[in-house]
């Protein structure tokens, strides 16, 4: 039983793996010391762990933003809400605060946040893109409020270290995010909320019907995407030790976006995994490795952003799935198909 | 008849394969001009695949196709379109968000210096809608109308389409008596123009009055060709199911029922349905019966919270009980199987399996996940006990034919054991053998003590299994049927505000 | 006669001349000619590519590129432009073929690879920044006496206010639009897929054509803005309109357009950009606001007139309620 | 009445600049209509207009590129108000404005230059480079003024050279795969384009287990607080100042005009002032520490 649900899971994850090995061997040509990994000043030093590291931030922000693209959402303010997080827990510390009662204080702003958005999309029932548009333009105003405008620096050692401390020489922000994540996959799989989730987001009329409290859950959706924000926020702001208001986060909505539809799940709602979104987050991670250490100069890099996204999407993409398989399966004597007509009967 | 002439249009050895099921395997079919031609068989017998294959909506994996002596192989349904092959797909296929008149035209509007006129093509929809008996504003969004127009629409804009063939899948499952006599006269109409019309559906009384042959299939497989003239519907019958369908004695259902279980005082909303009452007991039926738009549907959905009532109150067994969400009617033990399955009944991409438990789940809520030995139980017991065809448990519900969907979204709300179940159209698109097992559940669960409340456009249907009827004209209830005063003839009297209707 | 459906729109212009007169209460100097025709003048590539962004969203799609677009449109021209000899008119001509076809080939993508719109114009929005800052990194300048021409193009109404060229492009575009949108085929498969992708399939739409038609227009009309923004500026910038692809979505959204598809008008869009303008004209003659307070007031209003058309629709809309109509109530 | 056009809050600096000007104008006792153009070009131009509709006395403008300007421009001269062009210029004829109040950006780029020259003495040095948000002018300006500094030195190379986006943490970021794709013992020197990417610099090479300052000398531009206080821990060795108060020369400006009608020169410039670790970088950041940076 158990391991036939791993082997589903794995079968799932393939293609991301696939794809995320091929990036990082493009890693290895353009710098051949790519994977060496050593322990340097007490804790793993090398690119590996830096991808790990850097990707922090987007595969958090990817955990909650898998879940609310399974209700057919979307949430723009995630950055923001970083930018928010982030300057409360700075403020917080700077005022004399403990760094628990800081992340504490950023959390629940977060989820405030995510509450907000919630309840506009479940409540007043307003788009998603345009009700989370209404966070994403002001949040980084209410942050500045927060930081009156500056980069708020702090020393606080316990906070520093949930940005650039190390436990038994891996970085923090490592351990968080795939803790996290791996809590998240699990509550939703080992509950009926991953389910439920699901079901919202294929048709949220049946689901109601069925006597499912959509309300409720979508704005659960949107205050753990609002909890992942805010603790990226916070991780963000302990890396560099100052809650920059302005720059925490920006545009980094578009790379969870992007991580969760690298990791195969569909913006139209529906069947979801956590999982492949993480590793989504690191492809995309790895992509901003090749750009640095490939040492072109900077005007190319978002030229070579694109190319390896369109050339990872177009792999991925329906059509191109099913002519492989089509490929694959003319050797064999009988086709069974894959479901290509499935898309005709949706929506 | 007809037979001396060449056919329109001939498919021979058309196969269709589906990831562990064979949907079609090398089925023929040849349609003369001037013919209805009814195209048989049981839930996932195939028979909707065979016509999308036919019109290029799906790529078949075999066969081919001759459009009056001339191989064509449409690639898309603008292809078939092009070709002269008018179709209404079996879940009504028009765009909700666009103007009747919009989804008439679609296509082919009329046009004027290169412009579309919108006038010109106003006065034609009202033309063309006339033809078939309706006299609704064609300037207004489709989604205003109910799916029973809906469906009358897609019918028109198919006809208006079909310059050879017709293809009708199950078009009358939510018509009326009157639409569906409509109907049949365009169809005549159509016939005598020559062309050739493909009828599917599974009300064998319609089939034996307007077809002249019909061609069986079962499991995607050919069975047979007829001649209606010079079969029976037994014969039928059993071509279809592959084998007797034994003839129930119909027990009339008794007056008698248990204790009241709810009582339902002036509930109403406004422009929506007049405040009625309504008391319902444990282990009886109560059947609503009424012309298309009548508020069959809307009453269903006030008394399960689906739509808030403004004004009434609710007693559950003596106690008030508030209904403002489906889900709160769920608490309370009420199920609904909604009458448009697929935009308020299946979940589509989720699996049958998930979409049998998954009222009991959401009921349990989601930190009580049903144990998974559990799940399989319930959802393997009621696939064979409603005999729901599928290749896997696991494919998603949509695969499944429109039949089983329905049989599936019954299995999710008898697996909540509820008190209360409201049925609207429970029969809609259901094949003759799983129809009376289906009249049959109903009679079951009556006699295991379940109240039912079941909204039908089956006459014959409500009469077999009801306690009592209601009848509802213009959103309002006009009348009771009791015991022995449930008659389809009395039924449709009373619709029609006969005044004899009252007496017996 | 109005129609039921036409409310949304109603809606929207009312909210304008409502928010309008408020202004005006408090900045008299709102109500000069001035105002009005900055209102259109510096709106008017914003409209232009929300022209497009309105055809996108109404087929359910969406174009994160735009704002990339309209850069690289700059950039192109002001460095064709300085390094040969070209016509401005034939440079124009170019960069729209280049424009149009690279939304047509986010179309192809979208329709042949069945790969969901955000995405692929995402990575087209990297694309063309990407390839704007390969042409230039700096902000060249353009200096063609066709471009003086262009812009001494215009008319000085009595107290001062200018209606320029590029303002009468937008309107020209506004007008063709709603032709386009309302009295051709075209417009109408767009509201059909918008209303159902596989319906729509099933309904004989043909389905390639129009969604690359779709993009193809919206990428012209980026470059057609670019243009627009080019003669606004007399330059090409690289880092230039980023982030106005959210801006226009937001004219959509505020006029009206449902950003499921389907439903939705042009003429709601224009007056979108005039009330996201009229926003902005708003702060700047308040000019008391903070940088951050400007970003909170600009997220506020946003948020307050979504409300005022959700509040506006609801209550034309109470008096009836159609069954069907149960998962989008309550 | 006076307009002022603000690209935005993008840096500590900025924020600072929007907060002298409007300490100053206090000062004064000028109403001062602020409008935040939140980086947009379009925006600053709405602004314009708008100003010019209200029929504000004088506006001050921090352009956010240099071109495009000269509708706009012509308009506010038409109704005779006088435009001050703030922290940068314009591709504009220079009758469209009264004057600039700008450092040069070049020359900031080349002040850095230098010091390193001198610094090295002749030392072979590879130096790594952080440059501002592509395509801003100020990272295309100090990069070029940079390396004017150092033309002619053989000794100081630049190896690479990545945008670090102006920010903290982009700083980080892109200094932490330098120290892996070059190793962080081949780097001599880091040059900025701005002191806050220099901050997430100095945290990334501490990191990475080496003394900012000494195994890596560390120059950069503007002189915010923070790096003075990184200079006084001695991790940071040098910065060029680029004052926040633009507005100060302005209002003098526009004052003496409107009292006297002496017309300023088309250029006030401000001092590129550079502070290295003999500095008292202590009092230097007391002093600046509540200017909103
Ligand atoms: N895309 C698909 N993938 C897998 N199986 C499918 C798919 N589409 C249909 N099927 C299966 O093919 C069989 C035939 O379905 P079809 O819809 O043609 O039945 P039908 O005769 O129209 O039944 P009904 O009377 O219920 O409408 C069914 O068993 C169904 O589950
Ligand atoms: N012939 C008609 N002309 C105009 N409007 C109609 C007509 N029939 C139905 N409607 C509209 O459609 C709405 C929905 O009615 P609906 O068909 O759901 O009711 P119903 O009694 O449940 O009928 P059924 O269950 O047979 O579809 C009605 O309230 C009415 O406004
Ligand atoms: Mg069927
Ligand atoms: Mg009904």
């Amino acid at each position: 039983m158990m391991s036939s649900s791993i082997r589903a899971t794995l079968r799932r994850v393939t293609p991301q793996l696939i794809i995320l090995a091929a990036v990082l061997f493009l890693n290895f040509l353009v710098f051949p010391d790519f994977f060496r990994v050593e322990f340097q000043n007490g804790r793993l030093f090398g690119n590996l762990i830096d991808v790990l590291n850097r990707g922090a931030p987007t595969a958090l922000l990817c955990i909650g933003m898998t879940l609310v693209i399974a209700t057919k959402g979307i949430d723009l303010s995630v950055g923001a809400v970083m930018a928010i997080a982030g300057a409360v827990a700075a403020s917080l510390v700077v005022d004399g605060y403990s760094w628990q009662t800081a992340l504490l204080g950023a959390l629940a702003v977060g989820m405030l946040c995510g509450i907000w958005n919630g309840i506009l999309v479940a409540v007043l029932r307003i788009q998603p893109i345009v009700a989370t548009l209404v966070l994403m333009v002001a949040g980084r105003g209410i942050a500045q409020l927060v930081t009156e405008g500056t980069i708020l620096t702090f020393v606080n050692p316990g906070l520093v270290h949930l940005g650039s401390g190390t436990v038994v020489g891996i970085p923090t922000p490592i351990l968080i995010w795939v803790f996290l994540g791996l809590a998240v996959a699990a509550i939703v799989r080992k509950t009926a909320l991953g389910m439920l989730i699901e079901a919202i987001g294929i048709n949220e009329g049946s689901s109601r019907m069925a006597g499912i409290n959509s309300r409720v859950l979508i704005t659960s959706v949107y205050l753990i995407s609002g909890f992942c924000a805010a603790l990226a926020g916070v991780i963000v702001a302990a890396d560099i030790k100052g809650a920059d208001a302005n720059n925490a986060g920006l545009w980094l909505e578009l790379d969870a976006i992007l991580a969760v539809v690298i990791g195969g799940n569909s913006l139209l709602g529906g069947r979801f995994s956590i999982l492949a979104s993480l590793i989504g987050a690191l492809i995309i991670q790895s992509v901003n490795s090749v750009i640095l250490l490939s040492g072109m100069p900077p005007e190319f890099n978002l030229v070579i952003k694109a190319l390896i996204i369109i050339a990872i999407l177009v792999i991925q993409s329906p059509t191109v799935k099913h002519a492989l398989y089509i490929i694959r399966a003319s050797a064999q004597p009988l086709p069974s198909e894959p479901v290509k007509e499935a898309k005709e009967s949706t929506q | 008849m007809a037979s001396d002439l060449s056919p329109v249009l001939e498919c021979r050895g058309i196969s269709k394969f589906f990831p562990g099921a064979i949907a079609l395997d090398a089925v023929d079919l040849a349609l003369y001009p001037g013919e209805v031609h009814a195209l048989l068989g049981e839930n996932g017998a195939g028979k909707s695949t065979l016509i999308k294959c036919l019109t290029g909506a799906y790529r078949r994996d075999g066969g081919s196709i001759i459009l009056e002596n001339e191989e064509i192989s449409p690639q898309s349904t603008q292809d078939s379109q092009k070709f002269g092959i008018g179709t209404v797909y079996q879940e009504v296929n028009l765009l909700p968000n666009m103007t009747v008149a919009e989804n008439l035209f679609l296509g082919r509007q009329p046009t004027r210096r290169g412009l579309i006129s919108q006038k010109r093509m106003l006065e034609m929809s009202r033309e063309l809608l006339a033809e078939f008996g309706l006299s609704i504003d064609p300037s207004e969004p489709l989604s205003t109308y109910s799916v029973a127009i809906q469906q009358v629409v897609a019918i028109a804009r198919a006809v208006e389409l079909s310059g050879k063939v017709l293809i009708l899948d199950e078009p009358t499952a939510s018509l009326d008596r009157d639409e569906v006599e409509l109907l049949f006269s365009v169809i005549e109409k159509l016939k005598a123009r020559g062309l050739a019309i493909v009828f599917i559906t599974h009300f064998l009384d319609q089939v034996f009055e307007i077809s002249d042959r019909a061609t069986v299939l079962r499991n995607g497989r050919l069975i047979g060709t007829r001649t209606l003239a010079n079969t029976t519907q037994t014969e039928i019958i059993t071509l279809m199911l592959g084998r007797q369908l034994e003839d129930r004695i119909q027990d009339r259902a008794p007056a008698e029922t248990g204790d009241t279980l709810l009582e339902i005082r002036n509930l109403g909303r406004r422009g929506m349905i007049e405040p009625f009452d309504l008391t319902i007991r444990k282990g009886e039926v109560v059947g609503l019966a009424g012309l298309l738009g009548s508020g069959r549907t809307e009453t269903a959905n006030l008394i399960f919270g689906a739509v808030q009532a403004d004004q009434g109150e609710v007693l559950l067994e003596g106690q008030k009980i508030a209904l403002r969400s489906p889900r709160e009617a769920v608490s309370q033990r009420f199920a609904m199987c909604p009458e448009d399955r697929k935009s308020d009944g299946i979940v589509g991409d989720l699996s049958v399996r998930e979409n049998i438990v998954l009222a009991l789940q959401a009921r349990q809520g989601w930190f009580r996940p049903l144990p998974k030995s559990k799940v399989n139980e319930l959802a393997e017991a009621y696939v064979k006990a409603l005999d729901i065809r599928l290749a896997s448990l696991d494919m998603p519900i949509r695969l499944l034919s429109g039949g089983n969907q329905q049989k599936a979204l019954l299995a999710r709300w008898l697996a909540t054991n509820p008190s209360f179940l409201i049925l609207d159209e429970p029969t809609r698109g259901i094949d003759v053998g799983a129809h009376a097992e289906i009249i049959a559940l109903i009679e079951r669960l009556r006699e295991d003590g379940m109240a039912l409340l079941v909204a039908s456009s089956e006459l014959e249907e409500l009469v077999a299994y009801s306690n009592r009827v209601i009848v509802l004209r213009d959103r309002q209830q006009v009348s009771e049927l009791k015991g022995d005063e449930i008659t389809t003839t009395n039924i449709v009297r009373a619709i029609a505000d006969d005044p004899l209707a009252e007496a017996v | 006669m109005i129609r039921s459906t036409h409310w949304p729109l109603l809606v929207t212009i009312a909210t304008f001349v409502l928010a309008y007169t408020l202004c005006a209460y408090q900045y008299p100097a709102m109500l000069s000619t001035r105002v009005l025709a900055n209102l259109l003048t510096d709106n008017a590539f914003l409209g232009i590519a929300a022209v497009g962004m309105t055809f996108v969203i109404l087929s359910g799609g969406i174009d994160l590129s735009v704002g990339s677009v309209i850069a690289f449109t700059g950039v192109f021209l002001a460095v064709i432009l300085r390094d040969t000899s070209i016509h401005p008119l034939f440079a124009f001509v170019l960069v729209l073929v280049i424009t149009v076809s690279f939304g047509a080939s986010m179309g192809a993508m979208i329709h042949y690879l069945e790969m969901p719109p955000f995405i692929v114009t995402l990575a087209g929005m990297f694309l063309a920044r990407g390839a704007a800052y390969v042409l230039s990194t700096d902000s060249v300048p353009i200096t063609h006496e066709f471009y003086d021409t262009l812009q001494s193009l215009y008319w000085k109404a009595p107290s001062g206010g200018r209606f320029r060229l590029t303002g009468i492009i937008m309107l020209l575009t506004f007008a063709a639009a709603v032709v386009v949108a309302h009295r051709t085929r075209f417009g109408q498969n767009i509201y059909a897929i918008g209303g159902g992708l596989s319906t729509a399939r099933l309904m004989g739409v043909p389905l390639a054509r129009t969604t690359i038609g779709i993009y193809a227009t919206s990428g012209g009309l980026a470059g057609l803005a670019g243009i627009v923004f080019s003669l606004y500026t007399s330059a090409g910038y690289s880092l230039a309109t980023v982030g106005v692809e959210l801006d226009a979505i937001a004219a959509v959204v505020i006029g009206g357009t449902l950003l499921t598809g389907g439903s939705g008008f042009v003429a709601g869009t224009f007056f979108g950009i005039l009330i996201m303008g009229l926003i902005q004209t708003f702060i700047v003659f308040d000019g008391t606001l903070s940088s951050w307070w400007t970003k909170i007031v600009i997220g506020g209003l946003l948020f307050g007139f979504i409300l005022l058309q959700k509040g506006l629709t609801w209550a034309t809309t109470l008096r009836k309620k159609p069954a069907t109509e149960f998962a989008a109530q309550s | 009445t006076i307009g002022f056009s603000q690209i935005g809050s993008e840096s500590g600096w900025r924020a600072a600049e929007t907060t002298v000007t409007k300490q100053e104008a206090e000062k004064r006792g000028i109403n001062l209509k602020f409008a935040d153009a939140q980086q947009k070009q379009e925006n600053q131009i709405k602004a314009l207009r708008s100003f010019i509709a209200q029929g504000v006395d004088a506006i001050l403008i921090a352009p956010v590129v240099a071109t495009g300007w000269d509708e706009v421009l012509e308009e506010a001269k038409e109704s005779e108000i006088p435009v001050i062009l703030l922290d940068r210029t314009v591709d504009a004829s220079d009758d469209l404005y009264m004057t600039a109040v700008t450092s040069d950006l070049v020359h900031e780029g080349r002040v850095a230059g230098k010091w390193l020259v001198d610094e090295m003495a002749g030392a072979k040095c590879d130096i790594v480079e952080l440059q501002g948000t592509t395509g801003s002018s100020p990272a295309i300006d100090r990069k070029n003024g940079f390396e004017e500094g150092i033309a002619g030195s053989d000794n100081l190379k630049i190896v690479r050279s990545q945008t670090g986006d102006f920010t903290r943490s982009q700083g980080k970021v892109v200094m932490e795969s330098f120290l892996k794709a070059v190793g962080g013992e081949n780097i001599c020197a880091l040059y900025a384009h701005n002191d806050d990417m220099a901050v997430g610099a100095i945290q990334a090479i501490k990191e990475a287990g080496l003394k900012p300052g000494e195994d890596i000398k560390i120059v950069s531009i503007d002189s915010v607080p923070d790096i003075h206080l990184a200079m006084l821990e001695g991790e940071a060795n040098a910065t060029v100042e680029l004052t926040p108060n633009m507005a100060g020369p302005a209002f003098d400006a526009l004052d003496a005009y409107f009292s006297n009608g002496v017309v300023p020169p088309k250029w006030i410039q401000t001092e590129s002032k550079l502070y290295t670790l003999k500095d008292d970088n202590k009092h230097i950041y007391e002093t600046k520490r509540y200017l909103g940076y």
